[in-house]
């Protein structure tokens, strides 16, 4: 009984036909590994402890599908422990000692940034499934999450429109490490490009873990009551948002005065928060829970399934992942071999459809095609789907709008090289 | 639920004054059709355009249709265009009539709306619930029309301005008017003159605004009035400001206070340097998530009561989780305050990851009761209620705790057995017991302040840790073994953090605090108040 | 006479130690770079680095038992001065670069090109230059220590105060290292490195160097630590430890010795941090928290206080654990042990893991020296 | 009287308060060099509170502390400058470095410089085992050189921290209840041993018992809440109306 419901959800979810785990026979050699590479301890737990298990799920139900050529797929779990050092080391151990095929994991930037040595070095495949500030494109890493193109300037595009509310004041606060950084310089030049006042842009940054919101909460009110429409950019981190947002609904701000565009909040990190008195701010994303399509919805039954838990969200990330994994698939499949060096080169090209609905392409930077959503808060936690690009919006490893950046691109098919600058017609510069 | 006969209620007596105030007027009792038509469109424009006509409309339902709407409850169905709407209740209602519909049939879809459409909601109910007869939604109509500025108001304005009697409502009105008057191009120069008076005597963020707006637009003759309005409510908010940094100070103050307030027990008074602290109060906080689950799920109507409920509890579980500590750990380690250190500070890594492992690593939700949300304004200075509670929460607890130390048995065996611990044993004090409570009663205050700081931070595994580092500065700035001076301190770095931080901004106002600290404890290692004398030397 | 037997027995456990790294810098380099990968007697380059960051974590033990062990400052912020040296080396590492970085810039890191910035910020002057690198590894150490010390020990900041500050201390550079305005890097810090006084620190050969030279530092240091102790500048720091205000009224300027002490022991702490730099690859400001510091304290504690060994012992040991339990089903349950292990080692091994040796074998001995007796 | 050019220490007036507590009230004293003198009076009469100003570590609120013929004034220094200059102290508590040898303790108690480079490696490290030998034949503890000074008894400390003052070979020796818990054939000891010390060294010793003081057989000061009662002979002190109604009782 319960082996045919199981049979018929693992179906639903991947959309194609198999057979039950236990009837699942493999072909002859040891199972291929896959690292996975997330904090599930110290300050990063909050948010990595999540794409752990749904990678476990992604593995478990490729197994029940007859697993990748014939073979069977094992997970092997590593806690670097939100330690950056610690991501190298653990990073070494899963390619050189347990001989991992190819490793989902990071977060922060800085523990990408930490880890890329390592792959280097040992010539493996890290996919990193969070959107970050860009300005890299390396050729063991695939970038599944957005790049800065891919959500921070539409969701600006979409404020400044008429649905948005046409803003013409801009608040771009965010917490002080590289990604606010980097995204706030591009939107500012994208802003000033836009004809915005530089009067009219107002950058604050906090310390991570920022608590007391009170004095930002009513500058930005204060900022807010130019006689312009004003709206923030939010790119603050993780645990500051809670109290950030708690500010925001004791303060009465409401979206409907001054909306909040945030590009680190999700699913996740809303369960966390009464969002009543939030409904109508706003995140930018390339998935949400709250998109109907069929294979979104089959994803979102399995995870429940899986965790045991009938109220577990999904989040943007986790999507992130799901095409990273099918896409690793793919390409191993087409390169009919596990060997990172050929699946590398393998991937880009590659084709896997995305929970909302359309099919995202490895790119030769080796980010990805995706679509742009922009959400607002729902009482209930979820977001709406308020606009979307039409199409789906490939990433840009170099911002077009950063002075040293303009002239790079990343390709690894044809002038196999991360950083090739198009005006000198020269890797590097 | 009894809300929606009240809705009905509020609805009809609506409909009933505005029968009353406008008897000219024909009453249609239906909302067109096109509404419909336009809201099966499926587009926010289009609906943005069913919500003018709803609102134009003058039927009596459309209140309840417009903040249906806006609460996502409005359904409508494609071929052929209809559109029901639900109550809180459930109960369903046709738009157009605002006939109640016993059976609506499937495929509907919901009326989607964003920020744009709720804007337009709002200004729409502006308009229609200015006369309604409670003064909260009077005010909250008269709120919407300022934000709106929509200049067919402005008779319903005067209309409701010559009735209103709540003095908070009639302040909203006026302004409202002002701003209707200055955006608007049929006024007069004195009617324009009067309105940025009105403003000025107002003098907030909303009548600054106002006149900003319309500055640029206004003529030559206006501008030197309009400038000088500017510069007066400026010069109000410049003062004002001063006040509200000193209020945002004592609000971080009393967070800080919160926090270190247990920590000035066991560390102050006894000495113990407990590393765990920052965990007791994070087991408060989880304590008051449990409280609020429960009543979630068993009693939704006490949900207004689970601080109170958690407060008592939270005091309990984390004074028994600090009890257990002082038995099986830290009464080995007396008189070694360092190892003392290194184990508490292995038991909040235990703890923390105890509680990751029950509760998992993410965010867990803790609502606001009611009386915690929202701001009043005084003199134009916004107090967020959560805050103020806060403080005064954080008072209460401080005057208990100097009640339970001077008034209390308990208090006096512990002043004693700190001062003299063999003499107080000689006396027939059970010392051990004494040391036990006293652990006890500073982790269980620690775990009253988790239960106030749910409500302004996150609840993780992570809490207890942001706040360590600055409760032991607090008690060791205010100076050790003095609550007073735990107190002086807590409020002295709330106010110096906020003066600092608009010039030097957060981070780096954080870090001069931190080297002020150091440099001052070399000037008083003993902090503001320290005891002198020898007894304390040795 | 007891004591004397006690000095030979320690001595002995020292000259274990001293050949246990002389043997390390022997087999590591010929386990990794002579012996075939698939011998049983490979040591894989993985293990290597391992090793090393074991060694800069043991030269920072020893450090901190320096002060802690023997002159009772207990410092929750040497993890500042680790730290700081680590960003010292880092930022050499990072001008070595060159124009290799993404954006091809001649002079700017990477992570100043992408935050526009236009030149190189003064406090980066002279990183190129390796001598003026490996100066500023002891001598910022040095010097905070020195300032901070000097302010602290003259106000008699003691005990328990002593630690708060010092926690803060690291707390403040913690911030400050955070911020991007201050030109190192933000959080993502410094890394991608690419070589070292021109060799390729990727390269396996520099590894096993990098190695070598961090045990011969540790040997080194630990020479130096022990020399000190043994001489009467050590019997100084122990009566300060014990009796302070006795010492004091024996006419010893205290804030004096505890001041060389702590300056000597941040720079050390910096060497270490400049050696574990390059190995691991990354340095960035979370080096700078506390709970780093308070761990490094913990080593001590597990090896043993006031033994130098011990802290060293303590630091791979604790170490080595860290790694075995990060990995595989362990994982969820590594604070459990690393929390349990604070108070177990605190509550029934106050003399740390070399006491509790040091207990079995005079056990050992009593049981058998009545005989010896008769 | 002796004048202060002569005094080798000088106390006028001094006045030190605690939190509103006076310990001292108008505190004068003076010693002549050579002189042993012992001081009595009941608890809380401000004896140690006068060793922690004369040693430094109290700061006085008002009067003159003077050193040595009125050249050094005491309240400018601190306690290392302090003991430097001649002026050395034992604790009413015993304090030895318990995790030092006997030896050990001697050793860093010796006059000679006491800056950490010479502790180091200069001429701390040189000293003579000789002139330790010395002091403990001094103090009778010999035969208990390389014993852990913590494991010594009582009686056996409080000559260590005698022998550790005599190491420091100071002007004047400050010394607070010496045989606190002493035995009587060790207080007789001990009483012999201070006598054979004041003869080339000045002596201030606090104490209170009554026979040790007589056998002392030198000048007797009784203070009282913080000022001094009585001085003289101890027979004249001893038959003092006021002194036997607050200290000796009748």
């Amino acid at each position: 009984m319960s082996l045919s419901r199981r049979h018929f959800l693992g179906t639903a979810a991947a959309g194609a036909a198999s057979l039950a785990a236990s009837r699942v026979s493999f072909a002859q050699g040891a199972p291929i590994k896959i690292g996975i590479l997330h904090s599930l301890s110290g300050t990063m737990a909050i948010s990595e402890t999540t794409l752990k298990d749904v990678m476990l799920m992604l593995i478990e139900d490729q197994n029940r599908k007859g697993g990748v050529l014939g073979r069977r797929l094992e997970a092997v779990v590593a806690d670097p422990a939100s330690n950056w050092p610690l991501f190298a080391e653990k990073a070494r151990e899963l390619i050189s000692r347990d001989q991992v095929s190819a490793v989902f994991g990071c977060w922060t930037s800085v523990s990408r940034k930490s880890v890329l040595p390592v792959f280097k070095e040992l010539n493996n495949i890290l996919f990193y499934p969070v959107q970050y500030e860009g300005e890299e494109s390396e050729r063991n890493v695939f970038y599944t999450g957005a790049a800065p193109n891919q959500q921070a300037i539409p969701a600006v595009d979409y404020l400044m429109s008429k649905d948005g509310g046409e803003a013409k004041r801009w608040v771009l606060a965010g917490t002080d490490y590289v990604y606010p950084r980097t995204t706030n310089k591009i939107l500012e030049a994208y802003l000033l490009s836009k004809g915005v006042a530089p009067a009219d842009i107002m950058i604050n940054y906090t310390p991570f873990g920022h608590s007391d919101w009170q004095t930002i909460v009513a500058d930005i009110k204060r900022f807010g009551s130019a006689g312009k429409k004003t709206a923030v950019v939010s790119t603050i981190n993780g645990d500051a948002n809670v109290p950030f947002y708690k500010e925001l609904g004791n303060q009465g701000i409401k979206a409907t005065d001054i909306p909040v565009v945030a590009f680190s909040v999700g699913e996740e990190e809303l369960a966390g928060i009464d969002t009543k008195p939030l409904v109508g701010h706003l995140a930018a994303w390339n998935y949400f829970q709250s998109v109907k399509n069929p294979a979104n919805e089959a994803f979102i039954k399995r995870w429940q399934e899986f965790t045991r838990n009938p109220r577990r969200v999904t989040n943007d990330p986790m999507e992130a992942h799901y095409i990273g994994f099918n896409m690793w698939v793919k390409a191993v499949e087409k390169a009919g071999t596990f060997d990172p060096d050929k699946v590398i080169d393998a991937l880009p090209g590659i084709t896997a459809p995305n929970l909302t609905g359309g099919v995202s392409e490895m790119l030769p930077n080796h980010h990805i095609t995706k679509p742009v959503l922009i959400g607002e808060v729902r009482d209930d936690g979820q977001f709406d789907v308020v606009w979307q690009t039409s199409g789906l919006v490939p990433g840009d490893a170099w911002s077009k709008h950063l002075e040293g950046s303009k002239d790079l691109i990343g390709d690894w098919v044809t002038r196999k090289c991360g950083n090739f600058n198009t005006v000198t017609n020269r890797c590097g510069s | 639920m009894t809300v929606s006969p009240l809705r009905w209620l509020c609805a009809c007596g609506l409909w009933l004054i505005l029968a009353v105030a406008q008897p000219l007027q024909a009453q249609p009792a239906t909302i067109p059709a096109d509404a419909a038509t336009r809201l099966a469109e499926d587009g926010f424009s289009a609906t943005e355009a069913a919500i003018g006509l709803i609102a134009a409309s003058g039927a009596p339902h459309a209140v309840a249709a417009l903040e249906a709407m806006a609460d996502r409850r409005l359904l409508f169905w494609k071929d052929p265009a209809r559109a029901i709407w639900r109550d809180a209740a459930g109960a369903s209602f046709d738009l157009l009539t605002g006939e109640a519909v016993a059976s609506p049939p499937a495929g509907a879809s919901l009326v989607r709306v964003n920020n744009r459409l709720r804007g337009a909601i709002q200004a729409a109910l502006g308009t229609l619930t200015l006369l309604s007869p409670d003064p909260q939604r009077r005010l909250r109509a008269a709120e919407a029309v300022l934000r709106s500025r929509d200049q067919a108001a402005l008779a319903d304005v005067e209309t409701a301005l010559a009735r209103e009697t709540v003095a908070r409502v009639r302040v909203a009105l006026l302004e409202a008017r002002a701003a209707l008057i200055l955006t608007g191009t049929t006024a007069d120069r004195p009617t324009r003159e009067g309105a940025i008076a009105t403003l000025v005597d107002v003098a907030d963020t909303t009548a600054l605004t106002v006149l900003r707006q319309v500055l640029p637009t206004a003529d030559a003759t206006l501008k030197p009035v309009i400038e000088a309005g500017i510069a007066s409510i400026e010069r109000t908010m410049a003062i004002r400001d001063v006040a509200q940094t000193v209020w945002f100070g004592l609000s971080l103050g009393s967070v800080l206070l919160l926090a270190a307030i247990g920590l000035a027990i066991t560390f102050g008074v006894m000495g113990v340097i407990n590393m765990a602290h920052g965990e007791m109060v994070m087991i408060g906080a989880y304590v008051t998530f449990v409280v609020q689950e429960v009543i979630r799920t068993h009693a939704p109507h006490l949900f207004d009561w689970s601080l109170p409920i958690a407060i008592p509890l939270a005091f309990v579980c984390a004074g028994a989780v600090g009890i257990a500590i002082e038995r099986g750990i830290i009464r080995f380690l007396y008189g070694r305050p360092l190892e003392t250190l290194l184990a508490t500070f292995g038991v909040s890594l235990v703890l923390q990851q105890a509680i990751r492992t029950w509760f998992g690593p993410t965010n867990r939700e803790v609502g606001a009761p009611s009386y915690m949300s929202g701001f009043f304004e005084v003199w134009g200075l916004q107090i967020t209620y959560g805050r103020l509670w806060i403080l005064v929460f954080t008072l209460v607890v401080f005057a208990c705790l100097l009640l339970v130390l001077r008034a209390t048995p308990l208090g006096l065996q512990m002043r004693a057995v700190t001062q003299n611990r063999r003499m107080a044993s000689a006396m027939g004090i059970r010392t051990r017991f004494v040391d036990a409570m006293t652990f006890g009663l500073g982790s269980g205050i620690a775990g009253i302040a988790g239960v106030a700081l749910s409500q302004i931070d996150n609840v993780s595994p992570n809490l207890g840790q942001s706040y360590i580092i600055d409760s032991f500065m607090v008690v060791v700035f205010g100076g050790v073994g003095n609550l007073w001076g735990t107190l002086v301190a807590a409020f002295t770095l709330g106010i110096a953090n906020k003066v600092l931080e608009p010039f030097a901004g957060a981070v780096l106002g954080k870090i001069l605090i931190l080297i002020l600290l150091i440099l001052f404890i070399q000037k008083r290692p003993r902090g503001l108040f320290a005891l002198k004398g020898r007894a304390v030397e040795q | 006479m007891i004591t004397l037997r006690l000095m030979r027995a320690l001595a002995g456990r020292e000259q274990v130690f001293l050949a246990l790294l002389a043997a390390l810098i022997v087999l590591v380099p010929v386990g990794n770079l002579v012996m075939p990968p698939d011998s049983v007697l490979h040591i894989p380059t993985g293990t290597v680095v391992l090793l090393g960051k074991y060694v800069c974590y043991a030269i920072l033990a020893i450090a901190l038992d320096l002060v802690w062990g023997y002159c009772g400052i207990l410092s929750l912020g040497h993890g500042a001065f680790f730290a700081l040296g680590g960003y010292a080396m880092g930022m050499y590492l990072m001008r070595q670069i060159g124009t290799r970085g993404v954006y091809g810039h001649p002079v700017l890191p990477d992570f100043m090109v992408f935050l526009n910035w236009k030149e190189l910020p003064v406090t980066w002057w002279g990183f190129d230059w390796f001598g003026y690198a490996m100066l500023m590894v002891v001598l910022v150490p040095g010097v905070l220590a020195f300032v901070f010390g000097w302010l602290a020990f003259r106000s008699r900041v003691t005990g328990v105060y002593l630690s708060i500050i010092t926690q803060a201390l690291t707390y403040a550079l913690l911030l400050a290292f955070f911020r991007n305005d201050m030109g190192f890097g933000g959080n993502n810090g410094l890394t991608d490195f690419k070589d070292i006084l021109g060799f390729p620190v990727q390269a396996q050969s520099t590894r096993v160097g990098l190695f070598v030279l961090s045990v011969a530092t540790l040997a080194a240091t630990f020479g130096l630590a022990r020399w000190l102790v043994g001489s009467t500048y050590g019997k100084v720091l122990v009566a300060i430890r014990d009796a302070e205000s006795r010492t004091r009224f024996l006419g010893y300027r205290v804030e004096h010795h505890k001041l060389l002490v702590f300056t000597l022991s941040a720079m050390l702490a910096g060497i270490a941090g400049a050696l574990y730099v390059p190995q691991v690859g990354i340095i960035n400001p979370s080096e700078f928290a506390p709970t780093n510091s308070i761990e490094a304290v913990v080593w001590v504690a597990v090896g043993g206080r006031g033994t130098l060994v011990g802290a060293a012992l303590g630091a791979v040991v604790v170490n080595a654990l860290k790694t075995v339990f990060t990995t595989g089903a362990l994982a969820p349950y590594w604070l459990f042990a690393l929390g349990g292990l604070f108070v177990l080692v605190t509550l029934a091994l106050p003399q740390g893991i070399l006491g509790l040796l040091e207990r079995r074998r005079a056990a050992k001995s009593t049981a058998v020296s009545p005989k010896a007796a008769e | 009287m002796a004048s202060l050019t002569s005094a080798l220490l000088y106390l006028d007036d001094v006045q030190v308060a605690f939190d509103g507590f006076k310990a001292l009230r108008g505190l004068s004293l003076m010693l002549e060099p050579g002189e042993m003198r012992a001081i009595i009076g009941p608890n809380g009469a401000g004896k140690t509170t006068m060793m922690d100003v004369i040693t430094g570590k109290t700061r006085p609120d008002t009067g003159s502390v003077l050193f040595d013929g009125g050249r050094v004034d005491l309240t400018r220094h601190d306690e290392a400058a302090i003991a430097g200059m001649g002026i050395g102290r034992k604790f009413q508590k015993p304090t030895v470095f318990d995790s030092h040898s006997v030896a050990d303790n001697i050793l860093l108690a010796l006059k000679g410089p006491r800056g950490p480079l010479s502790a180091w490696f200069g001429a701390r490290n040189r000293i003579e085992p000789a002139r330790i030998d010395r002091v403990l034949e001094v103090v009778r503890l010999s035969a208990l050189r390389d014993r852990l000074a913590g494991s010594l008894s009582h009686g056996q400390k409080q000559w260590l921290e005698i022998g550790m003052l005599l190491a420091q070979d100071p002007k004047l020796l400050l010394v607070d209840e010496p045989v606190a818990g002493m035995t009587d054939a060790e207080t007789e000891t001990t009483a012999t041993l201070l006598k054979d010390i004041n003869r080339d060294h000045s002596v201030i010793v606090v104490e209170h018992d009554m026979s040790f003081v007589r056998a002392l057989e030198c000048r007797v000061t009784c203070l009282h809440e913080g000022a001094v009662l009585a001085e003289g002979r101890i027979d004249t002190v001893a038959s003092n109306e006021r002194v036997i109604e607050v200290y000796l009782g009748r």
